[in-house]
């Protein structure tokens, strides 16, 4: 059956759609019952699924991660929403040192399939701690995946792979275009892969890798440069760990040239290990030092001012002009 | 462990419930509190319309909690510290935040935290239960320095099972602080009724768990929170250590204006609800004591209206912040990299501006 | 809140307090406790030896812990789930690991968590408090798939003013969770006491905050232990949710190897709990009820003396795992980085090996 | 007065001066009191300063790290104790939502000046959780100072530094080099500069870069170098945040080379923004594509493999020799 649905129906299409194949999926988290998540990115799937499977719980996130763990423990597949990723952090130490070690501590005797769901980054005028990118911090840690969706068809096909995946991964949505593009999506259960990047857009002249909402922006500055005649190639990393080094290795070995654009503050951001990495293994290929437009190394400001915070599409058209005028 | 029912001096309708303390007999106070709950009441709805129309961001309504946040405000000394959650602002107001300042909090301004008259106030923490530990580390402060303060702060029903929550209650307990813990519980958390939350009798008794005591307040009836929160900034003044209120209220609005509450609860129980409404009550109670007349009431709106609408005219006016003020405030001294931003900032947002060209040193 | 003396059934000399349950005039399950026990402070023995002597990491005893930890274990059925702290060996070994593999555990190997015999049950868990969210998502799972099983996890006294603890209890309160959490009360967090935690009257009281039952039993009887855990074994079976106990215990020893507690707490203190010791509790009881008498002991001190050589023999001859095994078991598949990174480690390990060779593509 | 001391005497004879010289200095955290620390950190001070001044504290980081913040608004600097880095998570929230944001919140009206010190990294056979290396996600945080000594005189330096900052700072104490040197230093309450790298060994052939205990690698591989006629400069970033770019880029257009040494996974680590950071801005100075010498994007091992995992000499060794080779 065909949908013409937005980022966050997507999310909720996959949702149904494991749930209604896998018994062992169940969803808990602050909310997402009655209510169907502050997003509805559950609506109505308690009504279907039940109380058993759709767990409104107290307000405590280190509880949500830590329960979820129990339950993974037992071969549960729970999906735990976290309401916003700036709500993330009472749950670190159970995802740290629990989630993402479980596997390795018990040389697989026991394992931890669960999913994680933030909202994340800004864009939409939210409260503070509305509106964190940081993604960085997972992708620091080892025995965890980190992935985000920046279309319907990948939140889809993107969530069921996280679903079904057997080790714990974080799925990061990307709420300023949660409603803004819809696309017609088939539910037909069918897994997009975690671990590799999204070619969006072939080009010739200049790598632009992102994720999340800022692929909007890296699109549109991609088809802005197309005008003046320059040719980008957009990839959408999409998995933010691990990386798929490989893709992004064979477009810059092409273009010679690279922009990396993403929303959380610049140092130690992922762009800063994307940077790393293609200098690093791809030093005599590189044509013009690479650029990473980012947030800046301050806290994301209150709303008024956010606009300045996060990085356009102007902004992106003018760090490709500067790396392609470089010799 | 036996429940009592929640400390209350006016039933419902404003009529005693027991007999009230002597100070009731004086208008002074009761005179003082209804203002400020019209006033507080006046902000919301004007805040609320401000939202609706684009001109305010996401907005925390304070609207059932005026009988809470009024009593403790005016019990409060200018020396204690208030910590506040995110749904104070009656309380911070009459602490001396300006409102015109409150709402360039809501508007997405910095500046409506950093007011002089805000003294030594925390702002709003959005993070759940997480300013129940600020509350404890000022205490500390006080109590490091013998000084005669307390810390007051207020947390949701919902905050009560976070874990840093009982953490808070266990380390004042230990260390007996003075500090005021206050559960304005209004029965739900965003769409999770209190029910959901803990199994505990009552929240109050979660202060068993950290050997304070811990009592339930009719969180409606201000004269019942004006002698809790007195006796337990008393105890906290006095060296005794903690207290934990719980103040049983009813959020009578959504959540946040982001928020629908008729998907999550019913309509019999919002109208029960508003058959509780401290204003009305207090305002009963005030006309039975003969304190009050509709020319004083009308006289009353009036003057709160028009005290919003001007604090509303000039939050409206206020000119944006600069855009330095996204780096200058970070550090004491701002660093080589983020001076080097600031400009890359400044350069990007005039016309035509672009700051890539000098970056590659 | 009116506190009770812990629950109690033989006094420090193994003399009844109290008439014994029917049980006790049989020797089965006693004899079978004791035998644990021994076993128990016999691997500690051996354990502590093999670390002075740098055979072993840092190893936390157990000493004074023997009196719970056997009668859970006892108590729990097989298809129950033992989710513990890092000082639950004995009831570990009682479950099924190894005796070899609990050395391995603390001689820095991840084989001592991997073992079949484990079952489902947890690892230990290092950060502290940590694991009661475990055991409620444990139990969750048996409840959402109506099976009549419970989980049974243990913290320290200081680990219950963590907050997850606290977060722990309340969800199993008002999910109604078949768990058991059991506060192993040793009196002591490493240097701090239990004093110094909360001012709560007894741990057990921590229960209240939760809405379930909590009970402060005598750690140091097995026979009450057993009483206790059962009945909060059956109630979880039941479907009539959580219990806390909280068993009053003395850590005998340092509170890790790498500790010296005599820097912080008295002799005569530490005197004083060895009268209470649990093992010679029972073993007094168990001559008064003529079911022991010193050549039976002789034999078992001989048994299991022999029993943890022969283990600590297999544990020093195993072979240490593979260099491949830090990368093996990270994830079901490993991603490409992983597996050249693993090539790397392999090449270092060698005689003359260097990766770096080989890196840039 | 002069001390021979090693890097942990050298931290508690800084806490002791500083003590002494202010009074708004207090220090809180598990087993600082009686026992002095389990590393002995804060040994005598108990009875030196008093119980107001050093408290010990229940077992919850959350709660210390959020008394702290409640403490320092108040304008006492208290220092606290995460008895190991792998317990700082349940910490994380109040650093990253309050700590790092109180003075930009309030726009400088309340401020933070707060210190967290915590024994970090691993080589001392420590149980699982007491050998982490994190220090990249504090890194990433807008709002907060990161600092690393790697010796007695820098850890007694910087610590000083450290609390008399008005702004959060963490310290990081690397515990395997906890005693391993002794050092003559001066108990005279200088200071040393918090965001400067310091250039412990000057050379001309090729840049390292590290810090905490793998300076003590690196200079031991430097040494050995130097026999085979590479000269290697050694800087010690000290401050992992804010960066001292400017020293390294230097010493790479200087050097042209640049071998980067961290404990931490290498995956988001601190050495990732350093590589990137050279090489955009010093790209045409480089003569050979810049290498890192990490941990393995796994969990620490147990420590019987340990040592497998921790890079050593001879990795150094190895990555410069492929570095200088490089043609
Ligand atoms: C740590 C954290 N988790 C989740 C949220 C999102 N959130 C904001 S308010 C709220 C409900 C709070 O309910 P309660 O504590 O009862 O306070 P009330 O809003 O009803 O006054 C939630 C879940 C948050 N702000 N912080
Ligand atoms: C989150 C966390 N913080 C600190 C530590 C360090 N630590 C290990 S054991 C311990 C004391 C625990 O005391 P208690 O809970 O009473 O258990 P006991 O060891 O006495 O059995 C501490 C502080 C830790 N392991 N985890
Ligand atoms: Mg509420
Ligand atoms: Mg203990």
């Amino acid at each position: 059956m065909k949908h013409n649905v937005c980022l966050l129906e997507a999310v909720n299409l996959a949702l149904a759609s494991e749930m209604r194949k896998d018994k062992e999926v169940v969803i808990l988290g602050e909310d997402v019952g009655v209510n169907g998540g502050v997003f509805r990115a559950t609506a109505n799937l308690r009504d279907e699924f039940g109380l058993k499977r759709v767990m409104d719980t107290p307000l405590a996130e280190t509880m949500i991660a830590g329960v979820s763990i129990g339950m993974a423990s037992q071969g549960l597949k729970p999906i735990a929403e976290i309401q916003f990723m700036g709500f993330i952090f009472p749950a670190l130490e159970q995802i740290i040192c629990h989630a993402a070690r479980l596997r390795n501590r018990t040389r697989g005797r026991l394992s931890c399939p669960l999913v994680i769901r933030a909202p994340f980054g800004g864009g939409i005028h939210a409260p503070e701690h509305h509106s964190e990118s940081t993604e960085a911090l997972l992708a620091h840690i080892p025995g965890l995946k980190v992935v985000v969706p920046s279309s319907p068809a990948r939140a889809y096909g993107l969530l069921l792979a996280a679903i079904r995946d057997p080790d714990p991964v974080i799925f990061l949505e990307p709420k300023r275009i949660y409603r803004s593009q819809q696309q017609e999506i088939e539910d037909n259960a069918n897994a997009l892969p975690i671990g590799s990047c999204f070619t969006l857009r072939e080009g010739s002249d200049i790598t632009l890798v992102s994720w999340g909402a800022m692929i909007t922006e890296t699109l549109s500055a991609a088809e802005a440069l197309a005008d003046e005649g320059v040719n980008c190639e957009v990839i959408d990393v999409a998995t933010i760990s691990p990386l798929d080094v490989e893709t992004i290795l064979i477009s810059v070995r092409k273009t010679g040239r690279l922009v990396i654009i993403h929303e959380a503050p610049r140092t130690g951001g992922v762009g800063a290990d994307i940077s790393a990495i293609v200098a690093e293994q791809a030093l005599l290929d590189l044509q013009a030092p690479v650029v990473r437009v980012t947030g800046y190394d301050t806290v994301m400001p209150y709303f008024r001012l956010e606009k300045h915070y996060l990085p356009n599409s102007q902004d992106i058209i003018d760090a490709v002009k500067q790396t392609v005028e470089f010799v | 462990m036996k429940t009592l029912p929640p400390i209350q001096y006016l039933d419902q309708e404003g009529q005693p419930s027991q007999p009230c303390p002597e100070w009731c007999n004086k208008p002074d106070w009761l005179l003082r509190c209804y203002h400020y709950m019209v006033l507080a009441r006046q902000f919301d709805t004007k805040a609320i319309a401000l939202q609706r129309t684009g001109q305010l961001g996401t907005y925390a309504s304070l609207l059932g909690s005026e009988g809470i946040d009024v009593p403790v405000a005016l019990s409060m000394k200018p020396s204690d510290v208030l910590v506040p959650y995110y749904r104070n602002h009656a309380c911070q107001i009459i602490r001396g935040m300006p409102l015109e300042e409150a709402f360039l909090y809501w508007g997405g301004d910095e500046r409506g935290n950093s007011s002089d008259q805000m003294g030594e106030d925390f702002p709003n923490a959005v993070p759940i239960a997480t300013q129940s530990l600020h509350a404890c580390g000022v205490a500390s402060a006080f109590k490091i320095r013998n000084q005669k303060r307390a810390a007051v702060t207020f947390i949701g029903d919902g905050g009560t099972s976070k874990g840093d929550f009982m953490e808070a209650l266990n380390v004042a307990g230990v260390w007996q602080l003075p500090v005021v813990f206050i559960i304005n519980n209004n029965q739900w958390a965003i769409s999770i009724p209190r029910q959901i939350q803990s199994a505990v009798a009552q929240l109050a008794d979660k202060a068993v768990a950290a050997g304070i005591p811990g009592i339930q307040v009719d969180g409606n009836d201000p004269i019942a929170m004006h002698e809790a929160i007195n006796n337990a900034l008393n105890r906290a003044h006095e060296g005794k250590g903690a207290t934990l209120i719980e103040a049983i209220s009813y959020r009578l609005g959504d959540h946040t204006t982001a928020d629908d509450a008729t998907r999550y609860r019913s309509n019999d129980e919002l109208k029960a609800a508003w058959e509780r409404d401290p204003i009305k009550r207090l305002r009963n109670f005030l006309a039975l004591q003969n304190f009050w007349d509709e020319s004083k009431e009308q006289a009353l709106l009036q003057e709160t209206h028009q005290l919003v609408q001007e604090a509303a005219n000039k939050y409206i006016e206020i000119s944006p912040q600069k855009i330095d003020s996204i780096f200058d405030y970070l550090y004491a001294e701002p660093n080589n990299q983020l001076i080097e931003q600031k400009d890359w900032a400044i350069v990007k947002a005039m016309q035509g501006g672009s700051h890539y060209e000098g970056e590659s040193s």
